[in-house]
């Protein structure tokens, strides 16, 4: 069972907080997960802490669920590696890739969470 | 050491006019004979070349964030390549130039300093780095005063001590050189989309008027005895009429007196000598204003001429740069600053065959003109009327009646009857065009080892091939005009740094700043400063520049 | 210490006190305290991994930039002036690309300035004057955590004395920490910036008939609502955020709301600013604005600078695979860009100079330490609206500064190229 | 006519400003026009086979020039056709003669293009026929026909002219546009902000602003500069 949204990312605080320490447990914590509204998570059936797989034109990831309030159809990932596995990378022109607004497929997975390194290997 | 020969000497400071003389330089000083040994001299023969100091802009915004942000809104300007990276740096820029660009075309021109004309005082640490970034030049900035909160709370106050210790306070702050007065209460009044436009009109909120603030600060500015006098952009820029402002504005300068200089320098007048009342009936208020300057003895003005082809106008009177966006429909950038100052940003251009811009034209003519040479300085205002690479043309232009009555041909012939440059016979000499570049803006400014060569003098030369002995500058225009534009040698500091328009070598000039603080009492103005510092969004401890950031401070301490 | 210059964010606040014993920092947010917390640092310079001196590492940095067709110099937002002008000079001498994280940040309101202008104003007028505040697509409860406090919410000024004075609206696709504590929330569906902002200028300017009932997820009424706020302010500032400039319209959108905001100013006084990430990303545009007339994206293959973020951006230097090496200072692109620009990263050296170990270090052939702005070196930085400060030196350390490894680097390039 | 073709897989780009105008040249003038790869300058004939066939003034590309910059820059007149793909700027200020491209166009392909006729058979980049940066007016004649689909930002700030997307086109067409025509057969996003005049004709689907006002010529707008452009639905 999977759910078609629009994917957004951007900054948060615990995001920003370890970007200086990319390679830490924390990072990892902070930009590996995807928040979605309560009618999507309850949709795919999710618990907090299980995995989804993003797919978009753009590739795929697969990222810890969370809860969030957000408007229905629209789920975010904190930006950061997992979240640039998907985004669109065409500029139109302007340099400035589509970090914002991009439609994606959200499925349920028991497929694991890369650690950040797996997921340069696999780049 | 450097001993140039034989040239062809104007000196107008020292009242040489056209003799032929050796110049002599050690250390970067102009020196007497008897102390160089002409066997180690670097020769440089200058027989039948013109031999001048190097040129002095009084008036030219070439660092900060007004002409960053105008860079970064006009692309388009960038285009231009002047220089290809090499030994030298990139540069490129039409008008506006980047650092690099606007020290090699002044060195090219023969031009050895040039001062930013307005920064706010919380971001001179951006016009430092800048100015720090220009090579080949000599430069200072003027930090705003005349729409800053804390100097109307001290003039409210009456309170001269207090405005003279703030006014100390800040250029020491800024590293700035003197006190730059911009639409007084005029950019304060823009805070809630309004603006002055009588000298009488009371700042919203604030129990002063723009007379007021000039008054106060000229009589801080000539208490304190700093070298420059208060240097005022007036009350209504850019509006037909506004000549009558321009003319109350200068009548305050009446009652003090300085032996060594002016007590009030006016900028870029063109832009303040309008007279009618709308842009259909505007025309020309220079002759008026040149003969109210010429009356007095403590007033002394610059141009501001403008240069037909692109500009961009940029001042930190940004009522009127929104004024100019709603006219022009043109791109439009503002930058309101703490509680200090604002700015604009339009980008213009100046066409011969519109009616407004030609009569701007010969207004900033007529004013160069019609002025006593010795009080009226050569200034486009850059980048507002133009580019300064065009003084040349200017200086052409005051020296022949034949040159301009070609040129008056080409433009919009409503010239003739709003202004009265057509009846103008007036052909300045050489020795009044050199002043007008050289000593007086020196003089202006109080540099006293600038735009002049006179034992002690900084060896800032330029050598120019143009035989003045033998050059007809009413009818040989357009070789006056060339030899202008390409320096033959530009000598900076003693120091050979061009050599007919081709770069030499990179040197980095001096920024000066004045320190006044032995003056006043800083500590009464203090308190008031940190009370109010509640209101920046700094914290009182990072507010300024330390000397040591610098990258040749030249400290000129006022005592 | 007292007043300790903060380098995080772009709000760059400059009233930390440090405590040299504790080695932390007091009255910084999260943020600002992780940035003086003690973390994990690049020890040595490394070349394939292996520790080297910094002459051997620098060396053979600028052999690998000397011999690229086409280097690609990025990062910058988190260093220096004094270190960005170095590098600019470099980039020009090298004959590469200059290139720095405004191009995945805020870069499209360059673009916006350069077709509108951009009429802005300090923080400090914000904090005085701004009884309207608009954060549209911005957070800064997140992203610049005490913005709201110095600067805008709540922040007491001259004229707007307190958060009661001050009405603060959040206009965004969710319901973001900002948006809790605004007075209005306007939720708009992604992607409908730039119609929303026609909208309200058609509504603005007596043009509401032929506004449809309604735009991007907001209602006719709740627009004219706004459109009613917005010109009754006195003075009323538009501070966007990432969500304007990643979306789709990106410099669209900044553009159009610049003509909001230009058309405002006919009737009061508006104002409109960026919320700049990094914090002296305002630096590494005005640095080489100054230096060579552009921002960013500036390519120097000619030996002269051109611009086009269409082609020299680094996303799409890397994306074309038209660069041949990469020097990556303060920045971490590996972690930061599309999967298909670090994957072009993958293939070519790359010379890392940080204080920090990141994704990007994981893939550099070279990389050399560096001292941390703000705590261990000096400079100058730019705050997101362009005030100055300079960064202070708070302890010793043996690391370089990036200055003195860009000087020493720019020296042998310049001995190399003769 | 001559006929060029890559003799290496470029590392970095190249940038050629190569114009029907050469081809009145001969071959070993040709293979000394300069051309920069990367940061170095070198000669047309070091990266490329020159042949010449015949004297009509005309430039063949043969193989892939998707990484060959600038292109049929500011050419006045003759022929242009490249056999594969090309890259940025192609066409870019061209006064008149023909592009032929038959594979796909990269990015500000026909910037500012004042006459003449660019034809692309594949997809086509962003900012097609537009503005420069900083620059005030873009495309202000000839005509661009993209027979496949193409991006983002086309004929911004057109003054004159006719671009026309067979495919779909991407969003944001015609903004600030003057005069001209922009026709898609596709669908696209956002057409027409702050349009003052001109004409796109859409077979398609797209997202009309909320300021244009419906008229029997059509969505006329953008109301916000009083603008009389017109959208219509063909």
């Amino acid at each position: 069972m999977a759910v078609v949204v629009e994917l957004i990312t951007g900054r948060t605080l615990d995001q920003g907080a370890t970007v200086e320490e990319k390679l830490t447990e924390e990072y990892f914590k902070a930009v590996s997960y995807i928040e979605l509204n309560q009618e999507d998570f309850k949709q795919l059936n999710l618990k907090e802490g299980d995995r989804v797989k993003v797919t978009t034109d753009f590739g795929e990831v697969v990222v810890f669920a969370k809860k969030a309030e957000l408007p229905k159809g629209v789920v975010f990932i904190p930006m950061g590696p997992y979240a640039n596995m998907v985004i669109d990378p065409a500029t139109d022109g302007t340099g400035m890739p589509q970090f914002k607004g991009i439609k994606a497929k959200i499925e349920k997975t028991e497929e694991k969470v890369k650690t950040i390194k797996e997921l340069l290997e696999a780049i | 050491m450097l001993w140039i020969k034989n040239g062809i000497v104007v000196d107008p400071k020292n009242k040489i006019n056209l003799e032929k003389m050796d110049i002599f330089v050690k250390n970067g000083k102009i020196v007497p004979e008897s102390e160089i040994k002409k066997g180690d001299c670097k020769v440089i023969d200058a027989s039948g070349k013109l031999v001048v100091a190097g040129g002095v802009d009084m008036h030219a915004h070439i660092a900060g964030g007004k002409i960053n942000t105008g860079r970064t809104m006009r692309p388009e300007e960038m285009r231009v390549v002047r220089n290809i990276a090499g030994k030298f740096r990139a540069s490129v820029g039409r008008v506006l130039l980047t650092a690099p660009a606007i020290g090699y075309e002044y060195a090219k021109m023969g031009y050895t300093t040039s001062f930013e004309a307005a920064t706010p005082p919380v971001s001179s640490l951006h016009t430092h780095e800048e100015l720090d970034s220009i090579p080949m030049i000599d430069k200072a900035a003027l930090p705003v005063f005349g729409n800053w909160h804390l100097v109307f709370k001290c003039i409210e106050e009456k309170n001269i001590e207090k405005l003279k210790a703030l006014v100390a306070w800040a250029i020491e702050r800024s590293k700035g050189f003197g006190v730059k007065v911009v639409n007084p209460g005029g950019v304060e009044a823009w805070m809630y989309g309004g603006n002055v436009k009588n000298l009488d009109d009371q700042v919203p909120g604030f129990g002063v008027t723009p007379r007021e603030i000039i008054t106060w600060l000229i009589r801080a500015n000539e208490e304190l005895g700093l070298p420059h006098s208060v240097h005022l952009h007036c009350n209504n820029l850019g509006v037909p009429g506004n000549y009558q402002t321009t003319i109350e504005s200068i009548k305050l300068a009446k009652g003090f007196k300085n032996e060594k200089r002016q007590v009030l320098h006016v900028t870029h007048v063109q832009f303040n000598a309008y007279s009618g009342s709308s842009w259909r009936d505007f025309g020309s208020g220079a002759a008026e204003i040149a003969k109210l300057v010429n009356s007095m003895d403590n007033v002394t003005i610059d141009m501001g001429q403008p240069i037909f082809g692109h500009a961009t106008a940029m001042t930190g009177d940004a009522p009127f740069q929104f004024t100019l966006h709603k006219l022009l429909g043109a791109r439009w950038s503002n930058k309101d600053t703490e509680v200090e100052t604002g700015a604009g940003i339009v980008p213009i251009g100046y066409l011969p065959n519109n009616p407004v811009h030609a009569v701007q034209w010969a207004i900033g003519l007529e004013l160069g003109l019609l002025t006593e040479s010795d009080k009226v300085a050569l200034t486009t205002d850059y980048p507002n009327g133009g580019p300064f690479t065009e003084y040349p043309y200017i200086m052409a232009m005051l020296m022949s009646k034949k040159m301009r009555e070609g040129e008056l041909k080409k433009v919009h012939q409503y010239v003739q009857k709003a202004t009265n440059l057509p009846s103008i016979d007036v052909e300045k000499t050489l020795y009044e065009v050199i002043h007008m570049t050289r000593s007086l803006p020196a003089r202006i400014l109080g540099l006293e080892n600038k735009g002049h060569l006179g034992i002690g003098a900084d060896a800032d030369i330029a050598i120019y091939n143009l035989n003045p002995l033998e050059t007809d500058f009413s009818n040989g225009f357009e070789k006056v005009y060339k030899a202008f534009k390409v320096a033959e040698f530009t000598i900076k500091g003693g120091e050979v740094i061009v050599r007919n328009g081709e770069l030499l070598k990179e040197v980095y000039g001096r920024t000066f700043w004045v320190d006044a603080r032995k003056k006043v009492d800083l500590e009464v103005v203090m308190q008031d400063v940190k009370n109010y510092f509640q209101y920046y969004s700094l914290q009182l401890s990072n507010y300024g520049v330390e000397e040591r950031w610098l990258k040749k401070p030249e400290r000129l301490e006022v005592v | 210490m007292q007043d300790i210059v903060c380098t995080f964010c772009g709000s760059v606040c400059d009233d930390g006190e440090y405590d040299l014993k504790k080695k932390s920092v007091k009255k910084f947010c999260k943020l600002g305290s992780s940035k003086f917390a003690e973390k994990e640092r690049i020890k040595a310079p490394m070349i394939d991994g292996k520790e080297v001196s910094y002459e051997e590492a620098i060396d053979k940095a600028v052999e690998i930039l000397v011999n690229a067709k086409r280097p690609l110099l990025y990062g910058w937002a988190s260093t220096a002036n004094e270190a960005i002008r170095l590098g600019v000079i470099l980039a020009e001498k090298l004959g590469g690309v200059y290139d720095q994280c405004a191009s995945v940040c805020h870069a499209p309101g360059t673009l916006a300035t350069i077709e509108e202008g951009v009429p802005g104003g300090t923080l400090g007028s914000v904090k005085n004057r701004a009884d309207v505040v608009v954060f549209w697509g911005s957070n800064p409860m997140e992203a610049h955590p005490r913005h709201g406090m110095r600067y805008s919410i709540s922040a007491k000024g001259l004229l707007v004395k307190d958060r009661k004075q001050r009405k603060v609206i959040v206009v965004d696709v969710r319901p973001t920490k900002t948006a809790k504590i605004a007075d209005i929330f306007i939720q708009i569906k992604p992607g409908y910036d730039y119609a929303i902002f026609s909208a309200l200028r058609a509504i603005i300017s007596g043009n509401a008939d032929a506004v449809p009932s309604e735009v991007g997820g907001v209602a006719k009424e709740k627009l004219i609502e706004l459109a009613d706020i917005m010109k009754n302010a006195k003075y009323g500032a538009i501070l966007y955020g990432l969500g304007v400039t990643q979306s789709r319209g990106r410099d669209r959108n900044v553009e159009n709301a610049i003509k909001l905001v230009q058309l405002l100013n006919r009737t009061t006084r508006w104002i409109i600013w960026p919320m700049r990430g990094h914090y002296n990303v305002v630096g590494a545009g005005e640095v080489p604005a100054w230096e060579v007339g552009y921002q960013y994206a500036i390519d120097f293959s000619r030996g002269y600078p051109r611009f086009s973020p269409a082609e020299f951006s680094a996303v799409e230097v890397l994306k074309r695979r038209d660069c041949d090496a990469a020097l990556i200072v303060a920045s971490d692109p590996v972690a930061h860009f599309p999967r298909i620009a670090v994957q072009h990263l993958k293939r070519i050296p790359v010379i890392q100079i940080d204080p920090y170990p990141n994704m990007t270090t994981l893939v550099a052939k070279i990389v050399i330490p560096s001292a941390v702005y703000g705590i261990e070196a000096e400079g100058t930085a730019y705050r997101m609206d362009c005030i100055p400060l300079r960064l202070k030196k708070i302890i010793e350390t043996n690391y370089w500064t990036d200055e003195k490894i860009l000087e020493e680097m720019l020296r042998r390039v310049e001995k190399f190229k003769g | 006519m001559i006929i060029i073709k890559p003799k290496i897989d470029f590392e970095v780009s190249v940038e050629a400003e190569l114009t029907p105008e050469l081809a009145t040249k001969s071959v070993e003038e040709v293979k000394k026009f300069k051309v920069y790869y990367g940061n170095r300058i070198v000669e047309l004939g070091e990266l490329f086979e020159i042949r010449k066939e015949g004297d009509d003034k005309k430039l063949v590309f043969e193989g892939d020039f998707s990484r060959v910059k600038w292109i049929g820059t500011k050419m006045v007149d003759g022929e242009i056709v490249v056999k594969g793909s090309v890259g940025a700027n192609c066409g870019a200020f061209m006064k008149g003669g023909r592009i032929l491209v038959e594979g796909n166009a990269d990015d500000w392909l026909g910037i500012e293009m004042a006459g003449g006729e660019i034809i692309v058979k594949g997809n086509a980049g962003n900012l097609i026929g537009c503005a420069y940066y900083g620059d005030a007016v873009g495309m202000t004649g000839g005509r661009i026909v993209i027979e496949g689909n193409a991006g983002n930002y086309i004929g911004e700030k057109m003054n004159g002219g006719e671009i026309i997307i067979k495919g779909n086109a991407g969003d944001f067409i015609g903004t600030e546009m003057r005069a001209g025509v922009i026709e898609i057969h596709g669908s696209c996003g956002f057409v027409g902000g702050d349009m003052r005049g001109g004409e796109i004709r859409i077979k398609g689907s797209f997202e009309l602003l909320p300021t244009f006002r419906k008229t029997e010529k059509g969505w006329v707008g953008d109301v916000n500069v009083k603008g009389e452009g017109v959208i219509k639905q063909i």
